[in-house]
């Protein structure tokens, strides 16, 4: 290919110079086509993505139930080992001996949001919550317990 | 005390201390920079005195061209950070009185020369005024020494080419 | 020309130096307030200016970068720069310990005074000058070289490499952009025949020189910007800061008022750059006057000149903005290139024309 | 101050300079020790290891399930492909494959993941040219590509969406909405790129005749990816090695010859464009069906080593496995590509300037938690 000569050369490299600038131009007189997000300010009405996974949480429904056997499924299957369930046992109505959870104990500052226990889990126990906003000043209180105090397994999870 | 007096003094004192200290420096960019600020202080003389031509002419061919040619060879040649060695006693004497007796010399000449008020036509020291008696080359015209001039900088960049092309040694 | 208006900036210095008279009478000390009033106002002006230069930076770049810019401190972030202004003044300030402690203090001084400097001559407004100097476009190269002895004295005493390749390379940078800076200066002095500022304003009170000198003056105009860009070190020609290869050049050890006073010089030396190019080529304080449009140049004539000039000296350095958001960075030798294979050339045989254009006569 | 010391000086009067391992251009914590003759450089030397996090050590103590959602920490810019590549090997050792569904989707995934790695790399090779604006236009695009990721997976960067067998649920019913606006939007915007920075007569100057890798010296480096296919090497996986149901889908491998530090930029900007074309084929073809074959619960791959590769946006990325017939594998290799393009750089870059080293850099797309897994 032939060298272009030095004034073609001149004329080509300051057409895409001004290529360019009229780009950068039109973005500056266009105000519109800003991205920024307006992060903290929209916090009222931002709504992530349904599925977006920002912490491992137990639904608890009106009456302080769960879902949670306490097979521990979840735990195995954790590849942090971010869970721990202590279980206890527990006599239901009938006299039978049954194996319940005592504190399902949730590490948020060892879990890196896999999505691997909520699959493993057979009763649904679990799921994904959508706060993102975990920042503490203590590393102790990413240490959380997920069932609340007083609640029990929903009759008919098994 | 008139306030150009005071202007005087002060610049005369930055020019002598200045090269002072550039003599007597260790460091040899130190020695450059306090170079720099004499030459800064000789500038600023020009300005009081009015010659602004000069004095602009001053601070681009020494303070821009030599001074940053000093400070690039100074960069170009390594171990420029250690100190100097200090100079031995009868080298330092020997300056001293070359120095001094050249100082003397000229001292010499000044007060022995009888200086006159100039007469008649006063030229104006004004850009277009300069500029064609620099090109003339009538008796009064400074072309050769402009020319002559020249060479200091033709001299410093040469130089300056010199130290910077290194000797590449061949195993 | 009529003065329009009865409160101009030069009849405030006017009256402000009457009433010193008056009042103290002895010349010599009048003559020294006179020259701490004009210092102070000048250091207030530059650092008020460099405020609004940063915010105004800040904001073109995120308009061009499709996004919103400073908006929190003040309204529309415009006290951003205050606060990080106050930020710099707190920070601790570092020395290297193996550094030259005197060159490493002294270097951004040189490079403030320097650039403050070369404000003297520029025309603010009409008949507002702060020294009408006769030199005055000579003045202003000379001294605006005196700022590169303060990046090498800054690059060479940080002991740091980084430092020393950043002044290395402003060095050659410096030195070299200087010369089609000055053709440039040069084509303009030509055609008015005078290094005076005021006059060279003076001569374009019936068209400005970007319009009187046709393409010359325009092939001049952009020479001057593009080198000047680099003269002060900007985008795409920020070699000697290059933070992607350099991590910041000569002032990689800097930080606190040191930082600062380095960050001001950057903005001082956009201002003056921008200024001196909209008082050559376009007419500094002077309005924009066409031919024989005596309505329109009357209108013109309200218009403040402090506003035309600075009005003229921001769209300047909105250009050199311009230039910084959008393009990449030269490198060390393309930069060398470009000046001693293009511009240098270029302006050599625009010196030519212009001459000749100024002995035939054949510009407005 | 005074310049002596090996470290700071040789005695050839060669500047040694630390770049990195905090470094703006070296985009993480990479360490060269670069040898320069005033600005040229004279050798380099890739200190490694300041971000080792042992992942394949890691990887022996984990199950065949757990383990892939390691790999996203790699390469974080083509976590989707990182998964894939396990997932596959795992498939590969069990005898099974995904089901047709998770196999498109899988390659929709894949192909955008490819487009935001290729986006931000755009950004960044022009960040590290000097040109700070191709950042942000760069991020809008990779923007709406991370929002289709965020809705369909959960996360943006580590998705962790594949699973041996298939994918770990079904993609979410705005998908291919979503997909078809941002990939619209983009074929729009990618003019803007070339405006910026293709035609740029600065750019242009920075990178052709720059970082030339030859053909052999790719060869003999194992350089793989756009790297080695600007020098004029064939060595794209998806054609030569189909996976995941490659071979179904039009598109072109992209050879250049000249093997500078330009033609690599060229063909990265022609691979979004193909990219561009995969998705467009399949983004109306999802077949239907089970998003995941049947695993079992505990997974056991046979006795034996499985090998598998990928074409990430860097390179072939190739996953080794060696099982004993336990529930977690026995040992896990990883060939990551930045470590092979790593090894080249010193080739490349000697006899050019400081800034070509960081255009070189650019080009090659370095990934530094890729390098020291």
């Amino acid at each position: 290919m032939k060298e272009p000569g030095y004034f073609k050369t001149i004329y080509l490299s300051v057409k895409s110079l001004l290529t360019g600038m009229r780009m950068t131009g039109y973005y500056f007189t266009h105000p519109k086509e800003t991205h920024t997000e307006q992060y903290p300010d929209n916090r009222a009405t931002l709504k992530m993505m349904d599925r977006f996974r920002g912490e491992v949480i137990m639904p608890h429904d009106e009456t302080n139930e769960h879902r949670c056997t306490g097979c521990q499924s979840c735990e195995i299957a954790c590849p942090n080992g971010s869970i721990k369930i202590i279980t206890k046992q527990e006599v239901n109505a009938e006299g039978k001996k049954k194996k319940a959870i005592d504190t399902w104990v949730y590490h948020l500052d060892m879990c890196t949001m896999c999505n691997l226990c909520i699959v493993a889990c057979p009763t649904d126990a679990i799921k994904m919550g959508q706060k993102f906003e975990h920042s503490v000043f203590d590393k102790s209180l990413l240490k959380k317990i997920l069932n609340e105090p007083g609640s029990k397994v929903k009759s008919g999870v098994e | 005390m008139q306030a150009s007096i005071i202007i005087f003094y002060c610049l005369a004192a930055m020019i002598i201390g200045g090269a002072i200290l550039a003599v007597t420096s260790l460091k040899i960019f130190r020695a450059a920079v306090f170079l720099l600020f004499s030459l800064i202080g000789i500038a600023g003389l020009y300005f009081w005195m009015n010659y602004e031509f000069i004095a602009a002419v001053q601070i681009v061919v020494y303070v821009g061209g030599i001074v940053v040619l000093i400070i690039f060879s100074i960069f170009l040649t390594h171990h420029s950070g250690e100190d100097m060695k200090s100079p031995k006693l009868a080298r330092s004497i020997f300056v001293a009185i070359a120095a001094s007796s050249g100082f003397a010399l000229t001292m010499l000449l000044i007060l022995q020369h009888q200086f006159f008020a100039s007469s008649g036509n006063v030229v104006e020291p004004t850009v277009k005024n300069i500029g064609t008696q620099m090109l003339s080359t009538t008796e009064n015209g400074y072309l050769l020494p402009f020319e002559v001039i020249s060479i200091l900088l033709l001299a410093a960049m040469i130089g300056a080419i010199v130290i910077a092309i290194k000797t590449k040694t061949k195993a | 020309m009529k003065t329009v208006l009865t409160i101009s900036l030069s009849s405030i210095a006017g009256h402000i130096h009457q009433w010193l008279e008056k009042a103290i009478g002895n010349p010599t000390i009048v003559y020294l307030i006179d020259m701490v009033l004009v210092a102070v106002c000048l250091l207030v002006f530059l650092v008020l200016l460099c405020f609004f230069l940063g915010w105004m930076e800040r904001k073109v770049a995120a308009f061009m970068q499709i996004r919103l810019g400073p908006n929190r401190v003040g309204p529309k972030g415009s006290m951003q720069i205050v606060a990080d202004t106050v930020k710099l003044l707190f920070k601790e300030g570092l020395t290297p310990a193996a550094s030259d402690k005197f060159l490493f203090h002294l270097a951004p001084m040189i490079v403030v005074i320097a650039s403050m400097m070369v404000c003297a001559p520029l025309a603010f407004a009409k008949d507002f000058q702060i020294f009408d100097i006769s030199i005055g476009v000579l003045y202003v190269s000379a001294v605006s070289s005196l700022g590169i002895i303060g990046i090498l004295m800054a690059g060479w005493s940080s002991y740091n490499k980084y430092s020393l390749l950043g002044a290395m390379r402003s060095g050659a940078q410096i030195v070299s952009y200087e010369l089609s800076i000055g053709l440039s200066l040069i084509s303009v002095v030509i055609m008015v025949g005078s290094l005076k500022m005021s006059d060279i304003v003076m001569s374009q009170s019936d068209g400005w020189w970007i319009w009187k000198g046709h393409i010359p003056m325009i092939i001049s105009f952009i020479i001057f910007v593009v080198a000047s860009t680099a003269e002060i070190n900007r985008a795409p020609f920020d070699l000697t800061e290059a933070e992607q290869e350099l991590t910041g050049g000569f002032h990689t050890e800097y930080s606190g008022m040191k930082f600062a006073m380095f960050l001001l010089s950057e903005y001082i030396n956009l201002f003056v750059v921008s200024a001196i190019a909209a008082t050559l080529f376009l007419g500094g304080w002077m309005p924009l006057h066409i031919g024989h449009l005596q309505s329109f140049n009357h209108i013109m004539d309200y218009i403040p000149s402090s506003i035309w000039f600075m009005g003229k000296t921001m769209f300047i350095i909105f250009i050199i903005m311009w230039f910084r958001w959008t393009f990449p960075r030269l490198r060390v030798d393309q930069l060398l290139n470009l000046e001693w294979k293009y511009l240098l050339p270029i302006s050599m045989v625009n010196i030519l024309l212009v001459t000749l254009m100024a002995i035939m006569g054949w510009h407005f | 101050m005074s310049l002596l010391g090996e470290d700071i000086v040789t005695e050839d009067g060669l500047f040694v300079v630390n770049m990195g391992p905090q470094h703006p251009s070296t985009h993480g914590v990479l360490h060269l020790k670069v040898w320069l003759d005033g600005e040229t450089i004279h050798k380099i030397e890739p200190h490694m290891g300041y971000i080792h996090r042992s992942i394949e050590k890691m990887s022996e103590n984990l199950s065949y399930r757990n383990f892939i959602f390691a790999t996203s920490r790699m390469d974080y810019l083509a976590a989707h492909i990182n998964n894939e590549a396990c997932a596959l090997a795992v498939e590969k050792g069990l005898g099974i494959q995904a089901t047709p569904r998770a196999k498109v989707i899988r390659i929709l995934m894949g192909e955008l993941t490819r487009l935001a790695s290729h986006q931000l790399w755009w950004g960044c090779t022009g960040l590290d040219l000097g040109a700070v604006s191709p950042f942000f236009y760069a991020f809008r695009d990779r923007e709406a590509i991370n929002d289709i990721m965020e809705e369909t997976c959960g996360a943006r960067l580590t998705q962790n969406y594949v699973v041996p067998g298939g994918v770990m649920f079904d993609i979410h019913p705005n998908f291919q909405k979503r997909t078809k606006e941002a990939i619209a939007n983009f074929k729009r915007n990618l003019t803007d790129y070339d405006k910026l920075l293709t035609g740029n007569v600065i750019f242009e100057n920075r990178t052709k005749g720059v970082g030339i890798l030859t053909k052999e010296d790719a060869i003999s480096f194992g350089v793989t990816g756009p790297t080695a296919r600007a020098s004029g090497l064939s060595c794209d996986v998806r054609k030569w090695f189909p996976y995941s149901g490659y071979e179904n889908v039009e598109f072109d491998e992209i050879l250049a010859t000249e093997g500078d530090c330009f033609a690599r930029y060229m063909c990265r900007m022609a691979e979004m464009r193909q990219s561009v074309r995969i998705i467009e084929q399949l983004i109306d073809n999802i077949p239907e069906g089970d998003f995941q074959e049947k695993t079992k619960a505990v997974i056991k791959l046979p006795k034996g080593e499985f090998y598998q590769r990928v074409e990430t946006p860097r390179g072939e990325l190739g996953v080794f496995i060696v099982s004993d017939g336990a529930a977690s594998p026995y040992r896990v290799k990883y060939r990551s590509p930045g470590f092979s393009n790593l090894s080249a750089l010193s080739t490349m870059a000697k006899g050019g300037k400081i800034g070509d080293l960081v255009a070189i850099m650019a080009t090659i797309d370095l990934v530094i938690p890729d390098i020291d897994r």
